[in-house]
């Protein structure tokens, strides 16, 4: 699963992409697959109101099925304009 | 229709000759600029980073400029989003319509505007005296989407 | 404020680049031009003439650019209108208002483009196929203006 | 007394500008009298309705005073924009 991190998500995580090995069904399960994982996940995802997500480039929520995904991206509310 | 996604500056009366150009159907044309200001809430900001999604912001930008030119009998709709450093005083934003009449124009120019708003993948890091800071989306900005669906 | 009545035409670039100049409080310049179309109701136009009240006009967009200043936070409103021989596709009017919000400069600049319809001393004479002809005043143009009057 | 035409009114009266020497109360008394001196005034000003009238710059209507007034203008509905 490739997963994109941008704005302040990409700078507490510390990458702007990666490809991660993972069995997560939602975008729920691999938030908490990370964030056990590394302290780095835990502080980026610790409040996931401030979160938004997009899987496949569409829009959606943490509670979205992962199958058949090949791209998740994590990302705060936009503030372009 | 189209949209350009840039570190480069616009200029607002070249893009006006472009949508017009060897026109003579063209009646009236809206166009909005946003600037970088030197204030963000109560806070002096010395300067601007503008992070985007690549790939993913053409297509939210292509998306919105096609739903205004459904909603209003637009003859031309164009975007340009800048992103990298800025300064205050700098250019951010272009939204142009271009109608036969005024009101349509009008209406699509802020159309676009409120949806990008909230829906195109941008995120502003301002520089302030207490360090750098990343931009929190305004409720004002969801409740000025929001109005064009009860429309 | 300021407002300009020429012959000459107008870069709309330039214009927003004036208004912008070594500032940098400014957050949204919007900006309406509105063109001669080659259509007048149902019947092609191949040239058009305006005709103005010299001296009056000038105080009459002046007063109308005060009016959205006083209605609206602006920072900046700028009217340039011209008159005399303009051909289809050729920029007639330039409203601009900048201010530290959209909203603002939406509302201020789509205000002073309904009060310059019905306010401001310019008449048009079109030319068509069937001769010359005077343009009539829109019913339209003064429903829009009215709207102003309960907000 | 100072009187303008504008538009179709100047092209009918066949002057954009004149003095006239008048007693007129009223924008509507100095209409009649030059409306019976000649037929292009007759024509011109045949359907007032269709007649915009300032006294001294300031919009006003046909019943308007000409007391102290030293300038009158006749229009058809402004089309600028």
């Amino acid at each position: 699963m490739k997963v994109l991190y941008f704005a302040w998500l990409r700078e507490r995580i510390g990458l702007n992409t990666e490809q991660v090995e993972t069995q997560a069904a939602t975008v729920a399960d691999l938030v908490a697959e990370l964030s056990a994982r590394e302290e780095r996940y835990a502080v980026a995802f610790a409040d996931m109101s401030a979160v938004r997500v997009a899987v496949d480039q569409t829009m959606t929520d943490i509670s979205a099925s992962l199958v058949g995904a090949s791209e998740v991206a994590f990302f705060p509310p936009m503030t372009g304009g | 229709m189209s949209v350009s996604v840039q570190t480069e500056d616009f200029d607002v009366g070249a893009e006006i000759a472009a949508l017009t150009q060897d026109r003579t159907d063209i009646g009236a044309v809206v166009t909005f600029t946003g600037l970088v200001r030197d204030m963000g809430g109560a806070q002096a900001v010395s300067a601007m980073e503008l992070e985007h999604w690549p790939g993913m912001t053409e297509q939210a930008l292509e998306q919105i400029a096609a739903e205004a030119s459904a909603r209003w009998p637009l003859q031309a709709a164009r975007i340009v989003h800048r992103y990298g450093p800025l300064l205050p005083g700098d250019q951010i934003v272009l939204v142009a319509a271009a109608s036969p009449h005024r009101g349509a124009a009008f209406e699509a120019a802020e159309y676009m505007m409120d949806f990008l708003k909230t829906r195109a993948p941008f995120w502003k890091k301002e520089t302030t005296p207490d360090g750098a800071r990343w931009v929190d989306a305004r409720d004002a900005d969801d409740a000025a989407q929001a109005r064009w669906d009860q429309g």
